[in-house]
Order: C-alpha cells, then structure tokens, then sequence
C-alpha cells in the first residue's frame, strides 16, 4: 500500500486504513499460536484464538466494502469485532476501534496529528472500559508509550513515517516491558506474583497493531 | 490437518472450531425444556419469557457445562448465552436474550466477575438501556478466595457460588419477586458464598490444541479458577486430606460459618470422578464438623467444570432457612433437578 | 511411600486401599435418601425394607458410580453392593443386603454379565436359599454388542442397560409389582436394549498405580467395558461423527429399533467433558434420525463410568408407552431425579 | 517346614497344609504387581491385587490357629477368600478350597494320594462354578495338567517329592501353553482374537499354589 514518502502532513486514506487492518489481521494469524501461548502462561489459553476469529471476521467485513468514510469504516470493524470476539480483548478493541472512529469523524483521510488524536481517543476508550493503568500488565502498556512516541515526532514536526516507526518501536519496548510487571488487571491478576516474567498478551497483538500501522504508513 | 488436531488432543470432536456451535445441536436435541437460538448461541427456557416474571439472563465461556446452558429451566435461568470455549459472549448475544426473556418485569444478568464477562454484559445492559425500554439489573459474582482482593486489581474471580445462586435467585425469580429483590437476594447470596479450587491436571482447549500448562507428576496447582488457568501456586501433589484442608482452611479463614446452616457443594472440574468427589467430600465433612459448620444440604458432582481438567473445587453458602426453602425449591433443569 | 503412589496417579485419594470405604463415608455424610452399612459396604435405601414391596439388589465393582450406589432410592434400587474398584462383591455382602431389604415379597438380584459377578450373586442366591426363607430371583444383563455373543464363552457385557432397567424396574417395584412380574420385565428390557462403548484413554486402578492400558495419541479402543479394560479393536482416532457412526453401526444391526420409542443414552466414561457429550448426542441424534428410530426420552452424562477414562458409550433401549410411564416416575437417587 | 523324605505314602498334616498357604501367601505377594500386570492386559488389572487381600486376609485368620482337621482349616481359607476376594477368582479359590478340605474330610493329615483326590475335588468346584473347559486360557489351564500329572506319578507309585514337583512343572507348563490360546471365558473372553498372546492371570496366580506345594512338600 502508498506511503506518502517523507512528506509531514502528509493524510492518510480510508483505504489505506484498510490496508492497516489488513496487515494487522495477517500479523494476529502469523502470530496467533505465539499470543495463544502467553496467553497460556497467565491466561486462558485463547488470546491468540480470539484475536483470529475477530480479525479473520474483519476482513469477511471489509471484503468488497467501500468506506464512505474512516468513520463508517473503524465503525464497522468495532462491531465486527464486539460481536465475534468475546473476552476482554472483544470489547476493548472494539470500543478502541469505535472511539477512533468517532474521534477521526466522517472525513476521507486523516493527517498524522488527526490520526494520532484518534488513537489517543481509543486509548481513552479502552481505559474507560477497562479502567486499567499504566504498569497494570494490559494492552494500555504498549499502546500508551506509542502514543506519547508518536506525539511527540508529530510535535516536533516529524514526518509520518517517523511517527509510525517509533510508535511502532515503542509499542514493543512498551509490550517487552510487561514482562517484570504483576498484573492488577485481567485474568493475569489471579495469579498474583506468578504472573511476573510472562509477557502480556495483549500487549503482544496491541505491538503488532503499530507494526501493522509502520509498515503500511512508514516508507 | 483438522484430524491431526483432533488425534492430538482426543477429544470427542469434530472440528475445533466448530465445538460449540454442534454441542448446542446437541443439547437441543436431548433436553425438552429448552429452545436454542443458534445464530446468537442462546440456549433459551422452552416457555420464556413469562409473564410477570422478571427474566434471568447468565452466560459466560463455553468449557463449563453444565453451566449455563445446562441450568436454563424452571426454577433457574430463563436464558443463557455461550461464548467460545473460556471466552465470554458478545454483548449483542446478550442483549438478545434479555429482549427474549423479559415480559416487562425487567431482566437481570448474572455475571462472573472476570474482566471479559463484565465488560460484554455492561455494554450489552447499556445497549439495552439504549435501545429498548427494558430495565436491566446487574450482580456481578465474586467468591474465590484463591483471589486477593483489592481496590487496584481485577478482583476475586467468580466460580462455584454462580451454580448456588443461580439456583436461589431462580426459586426467587419462579415465586415471582421483583427485580430490587432479586438484586437485593442475589449480592446477600454472593456476600455469603465462598469457594476454592485446584487442578491435578490441565485441559486443552480444542483451538489452542495442547494443554494450557503442563503439571509435573507430583504437582497440583491450588487455587485455580474455571478456565484451566494455572493456579495461585504451584503446590506438591497432597491426600485427599490435605486437600480438602487446603482448600477450606481459606474458605473457613475469610467469612463466619458457623451461625447458622449452610450449602456446600464439592464439584469435579470436568476430569474427576465421582468416586473421587464423594471421598472428598468425607474429608469436607469432617473438616467442617470440627470447624462446627452444619452443611444443610450439599452437591457432589460436576457442576462447574473446567473441560476434562482433573481437580475439584469447594464452595460454601451461608443460608438461612428461607434460603434452604429457595433451595428446596422445584427445579428443572439438565444441572439441577428435583420437585418436578 | 503411599504418598509416592498418591502421586503418581494424581487422585483425590488418600492410601489406595482405603478409596472404596472412605467414598462410602462421603456418600452417607451427602446423601439424604440413603444409608451405609460400612462393615458390609452395602448402600441401603433409608426406608428399607419398604412394606409388601419386593426389594432390589444390584452392585458391583466399584469405579462406575454413580452406578451402583448412586441409584438406590425411592424408584430404583433398595441396596447396592460395593466391592473393590472394578472387582465384583462377595456373596456374604449380597447376602446381607439381600436380607437387610426383605420385607417378605422377595428380593430381585439384578447382576451385569461378568464372571465374578454372576458368581458371586450366584452363590449369595444358593446362601439364601440355603439360610432363609426370601425368595430371590436373578437378572443378568448382557446387553454389550462389542462381545460376540456365543454359548461357548462368557457371552456378553452386561453395561449401559443396566443403568435404565433398574430405573424401570425399580418404578415397577414401586408400584408393587410381584417379583414373577419384575423379573420378566427385567429380561425384557434387557433383551430390548443394546450398547457399545469407546476409549480415548486408559484410567488407573488405584491399587495398580498405572493406567491399565497405554493408548497412542492417535488411537483409541473401541468396543470397551467399563472396567478400563482394552476394547475390542484398536483403531485410529476419529472424529466424533465417525466415532457415532461405528457405535451406532453395530447397536442398531443387532436389534430392531424402528417400530417404536426408545430411550437413548448418551454416557460419559467419567473422564469426558459434558460438552462433549452433547456434542456426541447430537451426532447420535442425526444416525438416529437417518435410520428412522425415535428418541423418546434421553440421558446424557456420566451414569456408568471407568473412573477417570476418557470416553463415551451408547445406549439405545426399546420402549413401549408403559415402559415410558415407569421412566417418567418419580425417582430420587443421587444419579436420576425427578417427579419428586 | 518339614518335608517327609521319600516315603511314597508320607502323610502330608494340616500344619504342613498351613505352610503351603503361607509359602502361596508369599508367593503371590512377590508376584502381586506381575499378576496385575497380566491382567491388565487382558482384563481389569485387579488379579494380583484381589489374591494378595484374599491371601492377606487367610494369612490374618491362619495367625495363631490351630485346626482341628484338614476340613475346618481349608473351610476357613475358602471362607475368608470368598468373603475378601471379590470378582472371578474370590467364588473360583473360594470353591476350589471348600471342595478340597469336605473331600479330604475331618482328619488330621492326608496321604498323597488323598491330597490329590482332594485337589480334583477342588478342581470339581472349579469347573462346577465357573464352566470353564480346558483351553479356555483360565486357571483350569494350570490345574489339570498338573493334577494329571500327579495322579501319574502317584498311580505309578511315586513319593510325594516327585508329585509335588511334577505337578509345579506341569502347571507352569500348562500356565505357558495358555499364552495363544484366545480367550472363551472370563473377562479375557472380551477380547476376542485380541486376547492371544497373553499369558492368563489366574492360570498364572495357579501356577505360584503349586510352586508353593512344591516348596513345602518336596525334598
Ligand atoms: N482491564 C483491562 N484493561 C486493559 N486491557 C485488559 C484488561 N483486562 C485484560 N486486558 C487485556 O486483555 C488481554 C487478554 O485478552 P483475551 O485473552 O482475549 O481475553 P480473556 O482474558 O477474556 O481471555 C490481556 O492480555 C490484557 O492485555
Ligand atoms: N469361568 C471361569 N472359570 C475358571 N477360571 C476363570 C473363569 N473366569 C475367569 N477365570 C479366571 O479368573 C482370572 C481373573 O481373576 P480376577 O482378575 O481376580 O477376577 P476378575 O476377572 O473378576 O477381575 C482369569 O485370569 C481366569 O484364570
Ligand atoms: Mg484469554
Ligand atoms: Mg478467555
Ligand atoms: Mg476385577
Ligand atoms: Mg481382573
């Protein structure tokens, strides 16, 4: 899918967000067993399973749709994804993808500072529904330190490409950080102590949303 | 590929994919007192919604049976809604089976309080509240004592109190009291139950398709919930006796038992046969005879299970003589049955 | 030392010689409707001797509950017999329960075709008739389509059958049917009624310490008993559906199943998921459907099990209407309930 | 315990009768864990177990008595293995010790050619009770061969030595030959073809009584 190349206000369009989901749901499935199995070590064994069952749902969604806008389409894949994941990961992308949404509105494309607020909303979604904080062992772990990666490149009158690598690094190192963490919230959290030395699973698939989102947007 | 998958975990399956959706078939086709939506995965009471009556609505994870679907009836749930196996429904699922069960006399969920399960049923009440007129209430169940509680963190899981207040707030719900009632019946019920589990083996979930952790040979795993998850600590392999000391001394440690009677149940997570279960359940009863805790009426069986995992749990309700009536009460589901 | 054995078999056991009498502790300290005399290891109905009714006697080896205990009570047995896990009781113990249940009517021996039990109930017969006045009768069940039945061997199983005759026999006797009357209906419900049974895994004797067989990851038994022994056959893995079909096959080739109801059964080994269950009813269901046989009442769940095995059987039974009615009555035992 | 030495009409006395029980008590004890593993094979994995609480339990009720005659000391034994023995081989030990002792009768000792009528007697029970013929991979398998041969030794005016040691040949000869039989009775019998190639547990258990008669009774 087009980048933009090095160009910093360079928008981005309904289409490529669907390039962004597309190549997210390719990474949930190449990496599907991975997030089953942490999600074995302190959870139930299905992050990986459900993440594929609503991303593969998704792309039935988006086969042949033609967005009016970015606001119908996150629309349409936060319902897809509230009604055919389930669990926690269910309605927390799901609110994330509806906010984002909302937040972007019923434009056509989103420059990198409409994008960013956008995802900030849906971090404001997740938290409100999820009421987790940072260094709670959950997928705000990495989607926050992207965020603020992210802001502050955009700030700075960093480029699109800039802004989505390092929310993409940062997503990661924000996820590998997880790692040492006890969980307070999720089914981790049963497990007190035990759950310190896993990585968190959804932390894992929120990483590779920003990996989804570099390689579609970074050149 | 899907018989090698199969071959792997033996299990009386087809595709793995596919579990649910074909055990729905089948529980559709043996129990009379039910209806099943397939395309929303509700398992619905045969008769609901009932006039007057105000509808209970539980669901939660595939993996459990006989809960929920297989105490959808008389005298308890009027609908149930099943996720994928350990996976909560979708909210959409359960705001359609709050708009099948109510009849006007408003609808409440009962939740287990695990992070899925509260989110899915709190959008789908506030789908409710939004789009139809139907006054839904809430109880979110919390009773493992495996569980720390606290302020900051997820909170106790809910486990084996589900199956007993279901049962309760059921009686209550056929006499046909209100909704405040119920919600009142149904908090007094969770602050009163208390339970405790543990696993001598894994499970696997058929998608993942390997268990969820292995267990050395002289291992158990104490303080598990119901989703095959490993434990709060991974603990030597104990007697029976030592078990059931293990597993009440915190259930006796966190609420007062002995003023009155109580309801005690000693449930197979799946694995375990009952020859099993009723032997532990003689070290149960003598535990709680020296603890001086009168159980008034009991449960040995699966009832709450966690797929084939081995293991039991232990949960015990404070109940008063008007509880024991509630539980006295006619039943008629697949889990529970009698008076009827 | 008897911790490494725990161990080893991961069981809610304490020593393995002690499994069979600590287990009837429990179920005397749960069950209401029955008592336990643990000398005799004999699980009496609390009632019995019931006044002018004639008094059924089954057990067996232990490891299948519910079967036997489980179903004594009002509408099934007067008293069962437990022996050691899988191994049949002696005649003293069947001897004491046979007098312990005579009000003068006579006393039912209801026995599944193993050598030890059709020994040993044969011997407490020739003691009673030898030491007292009662009037015993015998039913032998065989009712296991895996056995190739012949006049030069042991004949066949007696298994699933067992668990619905003593439910409709036990109506009968409720109903004060005389004991020539019982025992020819005995025989006809088990000349009517047909099994097979299936392994996804071997279980563990306690006193044995290791699983009885070892089952490859893509194999499995079929044409099982329920004594954990091997099967008939053993044969890859297959899918549920497959897995129906090549129990079904043999059930409705034996027996004529279309001209009437029947009752269904579809029986956990103790170690399978009820999800699974249902899942294989529903498979069931569709052969049932497609060679034109008609359920008219069902059981799915663990009604005689192999301990820990994974694995399921099924059972199909001819019914008439009246044979209908004495299922629908009422029943109050730890393993069926209901209409009371 | 004390043999008799070669002389053919030797007595054989109700406490050298309680040696052989001991020596078949120890024996089956050693031999517990392989006779269940037999039957695991075959049956139910419970052989091994049923005769070392059957034999345990006559090891309990022999303690410190001191009987009368031949009958109340084999009555006793068969009792208490009918009554704690269970299953196939509770009512088939049980019987073949009733009929030994009431044809032996109430006497003090026996000769050997009334311990070998006494032995048929019990073998009598044991066809009487359980049906079996030979070549049906059971117990019986064992017993005759062995009891024929003893009878030949003692028609052709053997001692007890040479009966007693013929007849363990002939029993573990008899045990062996059960290996490809398949199954006709019993819960072997299930098995159908499956059954070959096993040896039987019970024609095994019989083989250790006359290991045990051999040790007791021959030089
Ligand atoms: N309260 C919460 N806030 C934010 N994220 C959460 C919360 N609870 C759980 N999560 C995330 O959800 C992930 C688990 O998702 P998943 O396994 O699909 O659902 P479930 O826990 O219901 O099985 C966790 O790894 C964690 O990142
Ligand atoms: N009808 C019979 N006649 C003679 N011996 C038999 C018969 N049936 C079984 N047996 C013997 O009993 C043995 C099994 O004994 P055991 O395992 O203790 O009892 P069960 O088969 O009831 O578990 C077999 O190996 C066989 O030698
Ligand atoms: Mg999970
Ligand atoms: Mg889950
Ligand atoms: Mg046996
Ligand atoms: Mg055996």
């Amino acid at each position: 899918m087009g980048n933009i190349g090095n160009v910093p206000n360079a928008a981005v369009t309904a289409e490529e967000l669907m390039g962004w989901l597309r190549r997210f749901h390719d990474l949930v499935i190449k990496n599907q067993a991975e997030l089953t199995q942490l999600d074995s070590a302190i959870g139930d064994a299905d992050h990986g399973i459900n993440m594929a069952r609503g991303m593969g749902a998704v792309m039935q969604k988006l086969d042949g749709m033609h967005p009016a806008d970015v606001n119908e389409l996150l629309k349409t894949v936060a319902m897809t994804l509230l009604t055919s994941v389930g669990g926690a990961s269910g309605p927390l992308y799901g609110t994330f993808f509806l906010r984002f949404g909302r937040a972007a509105g019923s434009v056509r494309e989103l420059d990198p500072a409409a994008l960013a607020s956008a995802l900030r909303a849906g971090l404001a979604g997740i938290v409100e529904r999820g009421k987790a904080e940072p260094g709670d062992k959950t997928m705000v772990d990495a989607l926050v330190p992207a965020l603020d990666a992210m802001d502050t490149v955009i700030k700075n009158g960093g480029d699109l490409d800039t802004a989505v690598t390092t929310a993409r690094d940062a997503a990661a190192a924000g996820r590998d950080a997880t790692v040492p963490l006890v969980a307070r919230k999720g089914r981790a959290s049963y497990l007190g102590e035990r759950s310190a030395n896993h990585m968190d699973p959804g932390a894992a698939s929120m990483a590779l949303l920003f990996d989804a989102l570099a390689a579609e947007f970074a050149g | 590929m899907v018989q090698a998958k199969v071959a792997a975990m033996k299990k009386l399956i087809n595709d793995p994919q596919d579990v649910v959706a074909e055990a729905l078939l089948g529980i559709e086709a043996a129990r009379p007192e039910v209806r099943v939506d397939h395309a929303n995965r509700i398992i619905y009471r045969r008769d609901a919604p009932r006039t007057g009556k105000v509808g209970l609505v539980s669901g939660g994870g595939s993996g459990h049976e006989p809960l929920h679907g297989g105490y959808v009836g008389l005298g308890m749930l009027d609908a149930a809604c099943a996720g994928e196996i350990f996976t909560s429904p979708t909210p959409d699922q359960m705001l359609e089976a709050t708009k099948g069960v109510d009849s006007g006399a408003g609808v409440l969920h009962i939740v287990k309080n695990y992070t899925g399960d509260v989110m899915n049923f709190e959008m789908a009440a506030e789908l409710a509240a939004a789009d139809t007129g139907i006054t839904v209430e809430s109880v979110v169940i919390n009773d493992d004592v495996a569980v720390q509680d606290s302020l900051y963190t997820a909170g106790r899981r809910g486990v084996g109190v589900t199956v007993l207040l279901e049962k309760l707030v059921g009686a209550a719900a056929e006499k046909g009291r209100s909704l405040p009632e119920l919600v009142t019946l149904a908090r007094a019920v969770n602050e009163s139950g208390r339970s405790m589990g543990m696993a001598l083996t894994s499970c696997t979930v058929p998608a993942a398709g390997k268990p969820t952790f292995e267990l050395a040979e002289d291992e158990m795993e104490l303080g598990i919930g119901i989703h095959g998850e490993p434990g709060r600590r991974r603990v030597p392999l104990r007697s029976a006796r030592e078990i059931a000391e293990q597993l009440m001394e915190p259930i006796l440690a966190d609420l007062e038992f002995t003023s009155g009677p109580v309801i005690v149940m000693v449930n197979g997570m799946g694995g375990t046969p009952l020859i099993e279960l009723y032997l532990m359940y003689s070290e149960v009863a003598k535990i709680m005879e020296k603890a001086g805790v009168t159980a008034a009426r009991n449960l040995v069986g699966n009832y709450i299970t966690s797929l084939e995992m081995a293991g039991c749990s232990v949960t015990v309700l404070r109940a008063s003589e008007e509880w024991i009536e509630l539980w006295d009460a006619p039943v008629n589901t697949a889990g529970l049955r009698w008076g009827i």
